[in-house]
């Protein structure tokens, strides 16, 4: 029990009671390298045995997946941004709200961001200045992203599992025990990524568990094996954030800003960080994820205020007039 | 694809407006255990206060209750559970950081004393040694229930508050408070029903502070969360809270002014069980529905981003 | 490639973060665009023109690698006066017939050339049997002294017709043309050339999509053209790297089931033109000719002692009265069209799925309709094994189960983790597969399949006289079971080839004799089993080779990685410059030597210069860096070889939105045409197909959907046919994103969901708006997701030079809603023919 | 299962006793979680292959226990593929092990409406007959000049590019000897 076991910068195995714990592993996803083949969600499935996520074409670019689930550990994000993207971030569906043409309104643009009417003429557009975010691109942009549960340093999910199934490894890695869970759900709200998830007729909760089994054996975990273009790498913690930090300075010019890397965050740092190439949210990522357990003391101490309260209330209203 | 909700002009963007934190999947079994669980608490209260104020119809029918509301609640729990076999693995660990875990134990630990409470209730129907025993086990029972009722009552604020559901919490604050107040109306419920006039003024007083308790910490919940208040004071969550406060309202003016007459007490008793109920089911609806906006996700956070930013420059 | 050989993708990737420039050039913007620096939006079926106008930036600007180009290619030879160029014949070469729709190649030749071009009804009998480009330089003997002006001034060399033949494609014409913004295709061309000369390469890539267009052979030519240009060839991060489809297609055209080709590249017997041993054998080799091929006669005779063993002897021309001969075109979309005749009897699919594989998949069904049985060898029950129960024509009728006298066998297949063999990937390398486990059921591999079909036959034929039997009775047959099936390794040692005395493995090619006394299944793949060790199955780690990494599997042929990689070394043998040297003459040791086997006899210097009347490999000289060809440089010009021209053209495709911008002569003319009423082709210029569509690929599917539409993690990634269409086009077609669209053709109606994408544009082409839509071809009636097949829609014609389809852009109509079914799909599809004939 | 060892088991004990209070790691960590380990380490053999999906020809390691192929991966060794494998090549062990492929031999009589099943060793003999009768029905000796053709048109095949080298080199060889030079291939489509 350290000074930070609730939140702050941790180092969680150790924390959690592994006495000399292996060096901390995850995951860098650097996206400026992601080709969106979706490698990693069936090396993912094949490894795991996770079922299928049923067949529906959602119309999100190439996303047919639809985000992390309980039968998708790994997902694959696909933003089709169009060339030229007035000043300020307009959601597409406040853009349909607008009365345009449905067709062109859905024009899968990917949420982030949508076009005026092009012009025509092959580069729609004038040639802006520069590419910084949420500045006016001058060319088309299809950003592509690997999801994946973050293993936060203080995770919510695992802070709140009453079975003890949700427990952190000697990798510093967050993993479900399917032998313990029992499908209470409360892990579910308390993602600030919105990862875990129940699997329908199963009951219990499923997610990443970076390849337990593998790691332990000194194997790579099977997606980032498969990665084809290494947007996926695996290892440990502080080399990858030594190695992301280099690589950020490189992309600069892109907009890219990496995402979970940061110990002083919400959570802590993420197990499994990124290197994205525009704002969190266009991929489906929270701004600024705090894990609620930051607030746990003083929600304790709200309890009890109103637990006193209670006390009292029924104290008065029975010691009160005799009659 | 066609019909999705055409969402007013928002300064936010998200991908394909798909959620970015996940709704609980909880059914409807957990909002009932709110009500039930708040019952219990009120109810216990209610018979620890009637015994020690010589209301015998006030500490059976607590009794009574809060044994009754804890079966209900533990059939909501187990049967809400992915694996219903398996509820027992909720005794595994005893986890400061899980509200839940913490709400097992206190759950355990109420049941055990409100059982012997209540089953104390029948012991004159039993063999005379047996009875005799039973007599202060139950009241030691008692009175051990009524202590934990408020952390029974309370914790489950705190449960929901302690995620990434926004509106929950955000409501962090205030939600013990409101649970506090419903459980204390609920209980007071019981009491106007169950007791003759002259054991009711008590319950009366209870529901009048569990009332206020209830709206003032409701009121703050739909109102000072700005962006995060929407989700209760629309749609259906709007509508149970809405409905919670006139039932309240109704309840607690019922339990002043139908002192004299035991129909209008025991119609205020049912307003206001029925008020904590709706409470209890708008409290748990408006909080989904804040995690299948991305909106209340984004917005809120990109606020507070700016604000820390605003101080990094300042400071 | 990031599409479709994502793995391979990842060198891109690693180039990328060294500072390499990507360009992407395609009708639409793909996952491999996402990744490239430079996206340029091209119209489908318009390569020649961009490339033509990248030949005419380098030539205007003189920005080849002069040093190479005089060196390594045939740009200083003389072409004979007779030649006339497209320029001169709007948009023809010299030598049309337009009868035969084919050209007599006299008039190509160099010049000074005794007039022995290949008339016309040689270059008919070529086109038909697809043996054009056979021996590369097939086609008459080019003796050693051509004219030739090394300062490239004189009008009539290479040089000066390539520069004549281009000098109309302008970055203006390659806009009105390809629809190409001018500063987008400048950038592009100086990007190509700065990257390249002595110190710097530049590397084409391109999949196989490229040779399904009627003037293929000619996308590829233009390309190799550019990169002998900039000195690209034969160098390290230079060439042209093709992106096959398939685990082994390399394989399937090295060791052939292919109508026209025996193993090794040697030509299939032609009636006429091979009528004898003798004939054959000098048609492959050239006697005058210098080149590598002049050894043929010992790989010829070789094959023969693998096939027929003791039989095969000096007297019966090694057992070559055994071998069928071929007399045209004989080819897959031929025999489609044979069998809706009525013709064929019988057809065995090896794991193939031409019900929805194969363009025009109508024809396809319905040739298989009326044959006598069909036998299927697949892993799951594809489209092809079921198109007599719920293939599209029984839905509108046109085939009735109870009707349709078909017999069908389907033979479950052994998957590739069930059998040991080898595959030969897209770079020449041959890789070795460790059986795994046995195949369950009924499963068996073509080996046991074809090993026991064999041996039933020869059972069967036991004791003929016949003559048509002989070849089958003494074909050598008898190889050693390994449990109920020859072992692969056995096979393997045949192709290899060995001594016909001791059976000793031979090492290499070289040994190879013309005497009977080896025998080689195929020449190119011999060495593989070199001192008795299976080369395909070894497995050094890469991490512990140099980055060529030749321990690891064997590259045809000889173990070599990169081909003509003597042109990575100046004329004197001296690495071109330090920082891109590849193999290099050892003064000392008196050897060639580098990082890879050196592609040039090992020990000629390159001072060597052949003495006077040299044939066959004597001839080569020192500096001829290319020694398959017929004069050892890399060709520029082809004076023969191709059916549709020595320099590529811009011809239209077959089914175009516009005219022919530069030449009066539309589309290839040369191109392999089948006029049939069941074969319609869309009108070009079309108001009734106003669109251009182009098909390919999605990563998470497999071609036609048969290893991957069976498959639940595949299936759920793409589930079902879409079809993409620009924001623009969905309005003026009121299509909605997720709708439903029909897309017609002259041959098919198709439904498909609508995806509206900003990744495909409207392209002005002369003048005029031209739209582009795209569909993926993974689909078919059979698996766990399923839908239309766009294969239907498409109509055959062929590349003159290969006889491959062109499938990869085409003329159609879109509309909202879905398509008819039953009947009324017919009348639907005819009615839209009648109006477009109609419209004409 | 002695009691001391169930209390000891019991992860709020661990909680109390250990080095872990809040019970997040070491103390609520299962006896099956601690001995997890890859089926890859105990498969009974393991063999190098190639994916059979596109021509980059990936290096794949195929692991087998109990006759059962249990997991396909990439070949960290290649120098291709650096053990990576793309979406399809990574599927390829629901492609081997997939409940939908077939493993009995089918056949459907002429005008016939359904599959019926046959033995392997019926069905090679039938389709061998039907091959002979197809090449005797369509043989063709000599051309109208009478030079010699040697060959039958009765008979078409049409093969994939996922066969091995050595299937094809035995597919042609018998085809070839057999005078039926109408085979095509994939490379050709």
């Amino acid at each position: 029990m350290g000074a930070n076991s609730l939140y702050g910068p941790l180092d969680p195995a150790p924390d959690a009671g592994y006495v000399d714990a292996p060096p901390r592993m995850g995951f860098f996803t650097d996206t400026s390298v992601c080709i969106g083949c979706k490698a990693c969600e069936v090396a993912c499935k094949e490894w795991n045995g996770v079922p299928d996520d049923g067949f529906n074409l959602l119309g999100h670019s190439y996303d047919n997946t639809g985000g992390l689930s309980a039968n998708s550990w790994r997902a694959v994000a696909f933003i089709e941004q169009p060339a030229v993207v007035p000043a300020g971030p307009v959601d597409a569906l406040a853009e349909a709200a607008a009365g345009r043409s449905d067709a062109l309104a859905e024009a899968g643009c990917g949420g982030a961001g949508t076009t005026r009417e092009p012009e025509f003429l092959g580069m729609p557009g004038t040639d802006l200045p520069g590419r910084t975010p949420d500045a006016p691109r001058t060319d088309f942009r299809w950003l592509m992203m690997s999801n994946v549960c973050k293993h936060c340093t203080h995770a919510g999910c695992l802070d709140v599992c009453p079975t003890g199934a949700l427990f952190r490894t000697e990798f510093g890695t967050v993993v479900v025990q399917e032998d313990v869970c029992n499908g209470c759900g409360y892990c579910i709200p308390a993602c600030p990524y919105g990862v875990i998830d129940q699997r329908k007729d199963d009951g219990r909760a499923w997610k990443c568990t970076l390849c337990y089994d593998r790691i332990g054996d000194g194997l790579t975990p099977a997606c980032a094996q498969a990665c084809p273009t290494q947007s996926i790498q695996y290892g440990e913690l502080d080399e990858l954030r030594a190695r992301a930090a280099e690589r950020v300075e490189k992309l600069k010019d892109q907009g890219a800003r990496l995402y979970g890397h940061d110990p002083d965050d919400g959570v802590g740092g993420d197990g499994a960080f990124f290197l994205l190439l525009d704002e969190p949210e266009v991929y489906g990522l929270p701004p600024d994820p705090i894990v609620a357990t930051r607030d746990l003391p003083a929600m304790w101490k709200r309890a009890g205020l109103a637990g006193l309260a209670m006390a009292a209330a029924v104290a008065v209203s029975f010691l009160g007039g005799r009659r | 694809m066609k019909d999705r909700p055409m969402v007013p002009r928002a300064d936010f963007r998200s991908y394909y407006g798909r959620p970015i934190v996940r709704p609980a999947v909880w059914h409807h079994d957990i909002a009932a255990y709110l009500f039930t669980g708040g019952l219990a608490a009120g109810s216990a209260m209610l018979a620890a206060g009637g015994d020690a104020t010589g209301r015998p119809a006030l500490r059976r029918a607590g009794r009574v209750t809060a044994l009754g509301a804890l079966v209900a609640s533990t059939y909501f729990l187990v049967n809400d559970l992915g694996r219903p076999e398996r509820f027992h693995h909720m005794l595994r660990v005893a986890k400061p950081t899980s509200p839940m875990s913490m709400g097992t134990w206190i759950l355990s630990g109420f049941g055990a004393f409100a059982g012997a409470a209540a089953v104390a209730e029948a012991a004159p129907l039993l063999p005379r040694p047996l009875g005799r025993l039973l007599g202060p086990v139950g009241t030691a029972g008692q009175y051990a229930a009524a202590v934990t009722a408020p952390a029974l009552a309370t914790y489950t604020a705190v449960l929901l508050a302690d995620t990434a559901t926004p509106s929950w919490h955000a409501a962090y604050p205030e939600l013990p408070f409101v649970f506090a107040g419903s459980a204390l109306a609920s209980g007071a419920g019981v009491g106007l029903i169950a007791a003759p006039p002259r054991e009711s003024a008590p319950a009366r007083r209870m529901a009048v502070l569990g009332a206020a308790m209830e709206l003032y910490g409701a009121h703050r919940v739909e109102t000072s969360k700005g962006i995060l208040s929407e989700p209760y004071t629309q749609g259906r969550p709007g509508k149970l809270l809405r409905a919670g406060r006139t039932l309240t309202a109704l309840g607690t003016a019922g339990a002043l002014l139908g002192r004299r007459s035991r129909v209008v007490s025991a119609l205020s008793g049912a307003a206001l069980l029925a008020a904590s109920l709706a409470t209890r089911f708008g409290i748990f609806e408006g909080g989904i529905a804040s995690a299948e906006d991305p909106k209340y996700t984004v917005v809120p956070q990109r606020e507070r981003l700016a604000q820390r930013q605003q101080q990094h420059k300042q400071g | 490639m990031a599409e479709a050989h994502p793995v391979g993708f990842q060198y891109v990737v690693e180039a990328k973060n060294r500072g390499a420039k990507i360009i992407h050039v395609d009708p639409r913007f793909t996952r491999t665009s996402a990744l490239a620096d430079e996206f340029v939006a091209v119209r489908a079926g318009a390569d020649i023109a961009f490339l033509g106008g990248v030949i005419n930036y380098i030539l205007s600007n003189e920005k080849d690698f002069r040093e190479y180009v005089v060196a390594y290619t045939n740009a200083s030879m003389l072409v004979s006066e007779e030649f006339q160029d497209t320029e001169d014949l709007d948009g023809l070469f010299s030598g049309y017939d337009t009868e035969l729709n084919v050209y007599d190649q006299t008039s190509w030749q160099y010049a000074g050339q005794r007039a022995e071009g290949q008339e016309e009804d040689e270059a008919h009998a070529d086109r038909e049997t697809a043996s054009g480009l056979e021996q590369e330089s097939h086609g008459p003997p080019i003796p050693a002294d051509v004219p030739r002006d090394l300062t490239l001034r004189d009008p009539r060399c290479v040089y000066q017709i390539l520069k004549r033949h281009y000098a109309r494609y302008t970055p203006e014409v390659v806009e009105q043309v390809c629809g190409v913004p001018q500063d987008a295709f400048l950038s592009v061309c100086e990007a190509w050339t700065s990257n390249s000369g002595r110190e710097r390469t530049t590397a084409l890539v391109y999949s196989v999509g490229w040779t399904q267009h009627s003037v293929g052979v000619q996308y590829i030519r233009t390309g190799a053209i550019i990169q002998l240009l900039l000195g690209n060839m034969g160098r390290p991060g230079g060439g042209v790297m093709a992106l096959r489809g398939h685990a082994s297609i390399q394989g399937s055209t090295d060791i052939p089931t292919l109508f026209n080709l025996l193993p090794g590249y040697l030509p299939m017997p032609h009636h006429q033109q091979h009528e004898t041993f003798r004939d054959w054998v000098d048609a492959i080799r050239n006697p005058e000719q210098k080149g590598f091929w002049a050894n043929a006669e010992a790989y010829a005779v070789s094959l023969l002692k693998a096939y027929w063993g003791d039989a095969a002897t000096e007297d019966n021309d090694w057992g070559y009265g055994w071998l069928p001969r071929l007399t045209g075109d004989h080819g897959t979309y031929q025999q489609v069209l044979d069998m809706i005749d009525g013709k064929i009897k019988g057809y065995f699919l090896l794991g193939q799925n031409p019900a929805v594989g194969s363009a025009h998949g109508k024809a396809q069904r319905l040739g298989m309709a009326n044959l006598d049985w069909l036998v299927v060898r697949d892993l799951f029950m594809i489209e092809s094994a079921t198109f007599w129960k719920d293939g599209p024509e029984v839905a509108t009728g046109e085939i009735i189960p109870a009707e349709c006298r078909t017999e069908v066998f389907f033979m479950p297949a052994a998957s590739h983790a069930e059998k040991e063999g080898t595959f030969t990937q897209t770079q020449r390398m041959l890789q070795w597969r460790e059986k795994a486990v046995d195949p369950p059921g009924d499963c068996r591999s073509e080996l046991w399949f074809f090993y026991h079909l064999g041996r039933r036959l020869r059972e069967r034929l036991a004791g003929s006289t016949l003559d048509r039997d002989q070849g089958l009775l003494n074909l050598t047959w008898d190889y050693p079971l390994h449990g109920d099936e020859p072992s692969g390794e056995d096979v393997l040692r045949e192709i290899n080839g060995y001594t016909t005395a001791d059976r000793e493995l031979v090492p290499g090619f070289a040994s190879l004799k013309a005497d009977g006394s080896t025998a080689c299944g195929c020449w190119i793949y011999s060495g593989v089993f070199k001192d008795g060790v299976n080369q395909a199955a070894r497995r050094k780690p890469g991490r512990e080779q140099d980055w060529v990494a030749r321990e690891w599997g064997w590259a045809w042929p000889a173990d070599r990685r990169t081909l003509y990689n003597r042109a990575s070394a100046d004329p004197e043998g001296r690495p071109w410059s330090e920082r891109k040297k590849y193999v290099w003459w050892d003064p000392d040791k008196g050897e060639w030597t580098g990082y890879d086997v050196p592609d040039f006899e090992k020990n000629k210097p390159p001072s060597y210069r052949p003495p006077e009347g040299a044939t066959g490999v004597a001839a080569i000289s020192g500096d001829d860096a290319f020694i398959m060809q017929g004069d050892g440089k890399g060709w520029l010009y082809a004076p023969s070889g191709l059916i549709d021209g020595p320099l590529p053209t811009h011809y239209e495709p077959v089914e175009s939105a516009v005219a022919n911008p530069l030449y009066g002569q539309q589309a290839n003319p040369t191109r392999k045409r089948y006029d049939r009423a069941d074969n319609p082709m869309n009108p070009s210029q079309s108001a009734v197909y106003p669109y251009v569509f182009s098909t390919s690929r999605l990563t998470e599917h497999h071609t036609a959907g048969g290893m991957s539409r069976q498959l639940a993690y595949l299936s759920e990634l793409q589930p079902e046919m879409f079809v993409e269409v620009s924001p623009q086009l969905a309005a003026e077609r009121g299509l909605e994103h997720l709708g439903w669209a029909t897309i017609v053709t002259a041959r098919a109606a198709i439904e498909a969901r609508v995806m509206v994408t900003d990744r495909l544009r409207p392209l002005r082409i002369d003048g005029r708006v031209v739209h582009q839509l795209w569909l993926p071809y993974h689909w078919g009636n059979e698996g766990l997701v399923t839908g239309d097949s766009a294969n239907d829609l498409i109509g055959i014609t062929l590349d003159p030079n290969v006889l491959i389809q062109e499938s990869k852009v085409g003329t159609c109509d879109i509309r909202p809603g879905r398509r008819p079914t039953g009947p009324a799909l017919i009348a639907f599809v005819n009615d839209y023919r009648k109006r477009a004939d109609g419209s004409q | 299962m002695g009691v001391r060892t169930w209390i000891e088991g019991w992860p709020v004990y661990r909680q109390l006793t250990g080095t872990d209070p809040l019970g997040r790691g070491a103390a609520s960590q299962s006896a099956r979680s601690k001995n997890l380990t890859a089926r890859t380490e105990t498969a009974d053999s393991m063999a190098r292959s190639v994916c059979p999906y596109c021509a980059v020809g990936c290096g794949q390691r195929i692991f087998v226990k109990d006759g059962e192929v249990v997991q396909i991966e990439g070949d960290p060794d290649s120098p291709i593929s650096k053990g990576r494998l793309c979406p399809k090549g990574s599927a390829s062990k629901s492609l081997v092990t997939s409940d939908r492929r077939q493993k009995k031999v089918l056949y459907r009589r002429p005008y016939g409406t359904d599959w019926e099943e046959l033995d392997l060793e019926t069905a090679m003999d039938m389709i061998a007959d039907r091959v002979l009768a197809a090449r005797e029905e369509t043989w063709e000796d000599r051309d109208e000049d009478g030079r010699p053709l040697n060959r039958t048109l009765g008979i078409s095949s049409l093969g994939g590019a996922t066969l091995d080298n050595e299937e094809n080199y035995l597919i042609k060889k018998l085809f070839t000897a057999m005078g039926a030079i109408q085979i095509e291939n994939q490379a050709r489509i």
